[in-house]
């Protein structure tokens, strides 16, 4: 183990426990346990998931800060959309969020979830991710390596860690707003046609 | 009092269980020339799946499929032993016997594979059929090597086979402890008999459409059996242990091995490994079985 | 205790009928099944003739099980013979029928010679005699008379190589009648079995080997159904492997007797169980069923608790007759046989799986299930009678070993020890089946109450398609339903693709058509011309005259 | 070969564009003979692709079908043109099965309907319902600016063409002068040796 990379380790983990906040000791620890654990949806969405598999093998080891992959959006907390965004695949991302369970979070990687990036003037890709689905951070380039992924979760941690990533309730709130938007660029129906009131349903035992 | 122990040996196994995969994490990171994660990196992925807000339910037998499983663990584990030559730690091991054991092992598992299978997801489904194809093949030169070894103790019973070894049986009769170890390999869920929660290929298999607190309990249950199998071993091939000291050394001696081998290997398909552990391991408990029970 | 019913000499033939401990325990199993039958029938428009055959059927089983001589026993195993042909002959089709007669008829003949053969050494057809009659008897002799007896046996229990009858006939039989048959007809197997061989030879290895090949076959054959009757065909195949194993070593009465029982009581519970979802949704094959547990909920509890028992699983009764069995086997050193069991027992998961999932789990293969509802309390009353058995044997699994102690001390067997109720103890070891109840259900109460009170709330999902599914969105022509191909890639194994793959009726098929064209040889020399029959006529005419001259 | 078809199907002139690439241009009645023709004389019985280009000032589609030998050692590359509104053409995915999904593609892209293509749903756009993307008459641009919002900020766009050719100028002009400062440095080095000597 080289000398460098400890310190690198170090500043990283410095870097996450850094953040102080008020928050009641209750929320302080399920805020902690949470920032210590993500799982990411391994879900390629656009070209940007070519960065992905650095980041969570050998080389950048994103494990190391409690990040790994997750197989289904039933296990995961965090979604990356990973560049471009097409008709086709955001509905793919919107089912995928949908089956996610509370809380979730939105990485949104790349210049083309900001602002369009190379695809500004296509006629099947979103311009703003952030009309259809709740971000929580963007990392921006064309495309981000894996260092400024890893940034971009370290700052979601902090965020995590101090209570205030709560985009997933910002999409409860604003039902409406979203699948408005949803629905213009998909078509006239987003099936599975959940209504608003699906997230007030508390079943089960 | 035998409430206490019991409690004391579910926290044993809980705390225990964790810390091993923890290392298992580590050791493959450094396999992998990694950093790895935390040591108590799977403690903490359990306790923030128990902290999600939400989980979905696909109806009541979901809800029982990880119970199940849950209550198997913590089951089997009470019917095994801690150390030999001593009533302490011994749970309900003496109300049960091997044979119990070996089907509580199995319990668990069936059981969820009903939660799995009321959970409609296809690939959870498809991840069971591998399982439980696996799982015969897997289960073969294990039971050969038990059958001989309850065979030379004269008793079914877990803590007078540990007792009755005075040179353990891994050393005695190698063959059968080396059949034994590759479905032990592939109990604990290691390459190359991994195939059942493959995530690539069957969207992590048994386990895809369990999320929050459901996911939760499969964890910690994992982390249960985990240790409960290999306290089952070591008190099977290894001697048992007289205390605690002993009884970490030895399973984490085992528990080396096996995610060494792990990490080491790539997968079997499932016809391949049923192929393989049909030849290989079983030809090797046979020959065992009959060099021990020969004369 | 023998109770002699009747001696009644004709001649110097002694016929005799005796009550036994063994008979009451078999005439039990049949009251059982009958019992639990009866509640069924109502549901069923059923012919009148259908009645009068089955009450014919049950003299003739009472009359096997009580007779105290030969005689009595094959005239009772003849009419059992013939009106299960008849009862087949109203839903089965003629291949099947002619395959059963033909199968039945061979046994009865070859049985009947072993009977004249017992009869001829000593000139007595009773019981008591037999192992004297069976000793006197030459080598060749002896080897000829088990031979023929076994082979009658093994056809009516349908042991591998001579299942070929069996499981069409199951499948096709009426879905009463098919439960009758599993679960009675293959005892008197099983109770022929201990009366004309087990008193009166040794142990013998080679039966018990022929039991494991058999369960561990019928295993295999049963996970690449797709129908569910023919599955569980294959399973009572299997499970009366276990019992001819444990049949085949000494001191294995006791587990066989066990086995018995659980069985009996298993596959009354499975087979009403399926004939409901039949009733119902008029479809018995996997890959037309599925997703059926809300819809039925009471009778998915109850397949569970069959599929528990007969995967063999510690809490139900299951367990305590395979650990009989094992420790019979262990106690014995047969181990490669005891692994073989074992080995098969394990097979057993999944199709027993496949079994739960492919009718009740996973999701309705057609929109016809959507609307299936539970079935009614004369399909659920037997089950759950049934069950309460099971489970009453699991957590005092005891509990009837003081009745098979009196059966073994009757044959001068080495009997089990009992202390109570809850400890069932083998020769090898023991186990507190109520310590294994009380703890499994204790810890399954406070997961249960642990995990409610989690923090994390639970949504029911909104419909049967809100599954995880790679982002895509599956509706009804999607194929969810995965129960058609469970156990299928088995057959890629090379070892066991030929197990799979080989059938008996390529033999059998064989033989039929050798038998065709050996007839066709005779055939030939009648061929219809006047010329040849006259020639023949006269030749034969000149056969006798010479014959008589001589 | 080429004698055959000039004179069976006398529109057509085969052109030998490579050693393995023949090119004839063909009137569309006479299309499905010539595939016909060469899938049954001759071993061309691999479609590889279906091309369509949109000559919207002549106001007619060109298609391209790139029919290849089983050996592979040479392609025919047949053009027919057909009409841009309207579009009705026979379908070849009886013959090859992998006519299918190009035909889809085409049908999705440029609305060209094909007779006899049992399906032509959409292919990888899902419910769309203007003017088929790839038709030249369908602006990208216009579509985006009047459906989708842009995030604010990227008003400041300039034609990327233009800014392009500017950078790329000023890139040579700086290279040259950087050569032009060179060889200056380079002959007063040359001299500074020449005087130290």
């Amino acid at each position: 183990m080289e000398e460098g990379f400890l310190l690198e380790q170090k500043t990283l983990e410095g870097d996450l426990n850094s953040e102080t906040s008020h928050q009641s000791s209750v929320d302080f620890l399920m805020n902690w346990f949470r920032k210590r654990s993500i799982f990411v949806l391994a879900y390629g969405t656009g070209c940007g998931a070519i960065e992905m598999p650095p980041t969570f093998t050998s080389r950048y080891d994103a494990e190391r800060l409690g990040i790994r992959g997750a197989a289904t959006p039933r296990q995961a907390d965090v979604i990356i959309v990973s560049g471009y965004c097409s008709y086709k695949t955001l509905r793919r991302i919107i089912r995928t969020y949908e089956q996610m369970s509370n809380p979730k979070y939105v990485l949104a990687l790349g210049s083309c979830t900001v602002n369009g990036g190379m695809y500004w003037d296509s006629y099947n890709t979103i311009k703003k991710l952030e009309d259809y689905l709740p971000v929580d951070m963007y990392v921006n380039g064309c495309m981000p390596r894996p260092e400024s992924i890893l940034e971009g979760f370290i700052e979601l941690q902090k965020e995590i860690g101090a209570g205030k990533a709560s985009s997933w309730q910002k999409y409860e709130e604003n039902h409406e707003f979203y699948r408005k938007n949803q629905e213009a660029v998909l078509g006239e129906k987003v099936e599975p046609s959940y209504e608003a009131d699906w997230y007030l349903y508390e079943g089960g035992l | 009092m035998i409430l206490l122990e019991l409690l004391l040996m579910l926290l044993v196994a809980y705390g225990v269980g964790f810390l091993y995969y923890g290392l298992y994490r580590n050791i493959t990171a450094r396999f992998q020339r990694r950093f790895g994660p935390p040591l108590w990196q799977s403690f903490f992925d359990s306790i923030k799946f128990f902290l999600k807000e939400e989980s979905t339910s696909h109806g009541w037998m979901f809800y029982l499929g990880p119970i199940i499983m849950m209550s198997g663990a913590i089951t089997t584990l009470f019917f095994i032993p801690f150390f030999k030559e001593t009533t302490n730690f011994s749970g309900l091991s003496s109300y049960g016997n091997l044979f119990v054991v070996l089907y509580l092992l199995v319990l668990g598992p069936l059981g969820n594979a009903l939660g799995v299978g009321t959970g409609g997801n296809p690939f959870g489904a498809m991840g069971v059929t591998r399982g439980l194809s696996r799982l015969f093949a897997l289960e073969l030169p294990f039971y050969i090597a038990v059958i001989a070894i309850m065979s030379l103790s004269g008793s079914a019973d877990i803590s007078e086979i540990a007792a009755h070894q005075s040179t353990m049986y891994a050393l005695a009769y190698p063959l059968l402890f080396i059949g034994a170890l590759f479905s032990f390999i592939g109990m604990m869920g290691q390459s190359p008999f991994d195939v059942v929660g493959a995530p690539v290929e069957v969207y992590s298999g048994p386990a895809s459409e369990f999320s929050g607190k459901f996911l939760a309990l499969l964890m910690s249950q994992s982390a249960i059996y985990t240790f409960a199998k290999l306290v089952l071993m070591v008190n099977l091939f290894l001697g048992g242990a007289q205390g605690f000291l002993e009884l970490l050394l030895k399973t984490f001696v085992l528990f080396l091995f096996v995610i060494s081998f792990g990490s080491l290997y790539g997968r079997f398909k499932t016809p391949q490994s049923i192929d393989f552990l049909l030849k290989v391991p079983t030809t090797i408990a046979v020959i065992g079985l009959i060099l021990a029970t020969w004369s | 205790m023998m109770i002699n019913l009747s001696n009644y000499a004709l001649g110097h033939i002694v016929l005799a009928l005796e009550m036994s401990h063994l008979a009451n325990f078999f005439a039990v199993l049949i009251l059982l099944s009958m019992g639990t039958l009866l509640f069924l029938v109502k549901n069923y428009a059923l012919p009148k003739s259908f009645y009068a055959l089955s009450a014919l059927l049950s003299t003739s089983l009472f009359l096997i099980v009580y007779a105290a001589d030969y005689l009595l026993f094959f005239i009772g195993w003849e009419v059992m013979s013939i009106t299960t042909y008849f009862l087949l002959s109203f839903s089965v089709s003629q291949k099947t029928l002619h395959k059963y007669i033909i199968f039945a008829m061979s046994s009865a003949l070859a049985l009947f010679i072993a009977i004249l053969m017992i009869y001829s050494t000593q000139q007595s057809f009773l019981y008591s005699d037999a192992r004297e009659s069976f000793e006197l008897m030459g080598e060749f002799q002896g080897v000829f008379f088990l031979v023929l007896i076994l082979f009658a046996i093994f056809v009516k229990l349908g042991v591998i190589g001579f299942h070929y009858w069996l499981v069409d006939a199951y499948e096709e039989a009426h879905d009463i009648f098919t439960a009758f048959l599993s679960a009675v007809l293959s005892k008197m197997g099983v109770y022929a079995l201990i009366i004309l061989v087990v008193k009166v030879t040794q142990p013998m290895l080679a039966l018990a080997i022929i039991g494991v090949m058999t369960s561990i076959i019928a295993t295999f054959k049963a996970i690449q159904e797709d129908s569910v009757k023919r599955v569980l065909a294959y399973s009572s195949i299997a499970q009366l492997g276990y019992i001819v194993t444990v049949l085949g070593v000494a001191d294995g009465m006791s587990g066989a007797l066990y086995h018995s029982l659980i069985h009996t009581a298993v596959k009354l519970l499975l087979f009403i169980n399926i004939a409901g979802v039949i009733y119902m949704t008029g479809r018995d094959k996997f890959s037309q069923l599925g997703g059926l547990i809300y819809k039925m909920p009471q009778s998915f509890v109850l397949l569970l608790i069959g599929i528990i028992v007969l995967a063999g699983m510690p809490p139900l009764g299951g367990f305590s007759s395979k650990f009989l069995i094992y420790s019979a086997l262990l106690d014995t050193k047969y181990l490669l046989l005891l692994s073989g069991v074992m080995f098969s027992s394990a097979s057993a998961f999944l199709y027993i799986y496949k079994l739960i999932y492919g009718v009740y789990l996973g999701h309705p293969s057609h929109k016809k299930l959507e609307s299936a509802k539970e079935v009614s309390l004369s399909f659920l009353l037997p089950q759950y009678l049934l069950a309460f058995i099971l489970i009453t044997l699991g957590t005092f699994p005891a509990l009837i070993v003081p009745y098979i102690n009196e059966i073994l001390l009757e044959s001068s067997l080495t009997t089990l020890s009992f202390t109570h109720a809850g400890e069932l103890i083998s020769a090898f070891a023991q186990f507190n089946g109520l310590i294994v109840m009380s703890a499994f259900g204790t810890i399954f109460v406070l997961v249960v109450i642990f995990f409610v009170s989690t923090r994390s709330k639970a949504k029911e999902a909104k419909n049967r398609f809100d599954i995880a599914y790679c982002g895509e969105e599956p509706d009804e022509s999607t194929h969810l339903h995965y129960g058609y191909s469970m156990g299928k890639e088995l057959a890629r194994v090379g070892i066991l693709r030929a197990i799979i793959k080989n059938s008996s009726s390529h033999f059998y098929e064989y033989l039929g058509k050798q038998t065709l064209s050996f007839a066709e040889l005779f055939r030939k020399i009648y061929s219809g011309k006047l010329s040849v029959n006259f020639n023949i006529a006269i030749l034969f005419l000149l056969l006798l005259l010479w014959g008589s001259l001589r | 070969m080429f004698k055959t078809i000039k004179s069976n199907f006398a529109t057509a002139d085969v052109e030998v564009k490579r050693q393995d690439l023949y090119k004839v241009v063909i009137k569309y009645d006479r299309l499905s003979a010539l595939i016909d023709f060469l899938y049954n004389n001759y071993t061309y019985k691999i479609l590889n692709a279906i091309t369509c280009t949109d000559w919207i000032e002549e106001g007619h589609f060109a298609l391209t079908y790139l029919i290849t030998t089983e050996d592979r050692s040479n392609t025919f590359m047949i053009q027919t043109l057909v009409g841009r509104e309207d579009t009705k053409v026979e379908s070849f995915s009886k013959k090859f099965k992998q006519a299918q999904i190009m035909e889809r593609d085409l049908h999705e892209m440029y609305g060209i309907d094909f007779i006899g293509n049992d399906n032509l749903k959409e292919l990888s756009l899902e419910n769309w319902v203007h003017t088929p993307p790839l038709r030249r008459e369908f602006d990208t641009l216009e579509f985006v600016n009047e459906h989708l919002t842009f995030r604010e900020g990227r008003e400041d766009n300039v034609d990327v063409k233009a800014e392009t050719k500017r950078l790329r100028a000023l890139k040579k002009a700086q290279k040259e002068a950087d050569k032009k400062a060179k060889e200056a440095a380079d002959a007063s080095a040359l001299k500074e040796n020449e005087d130290g000597k």
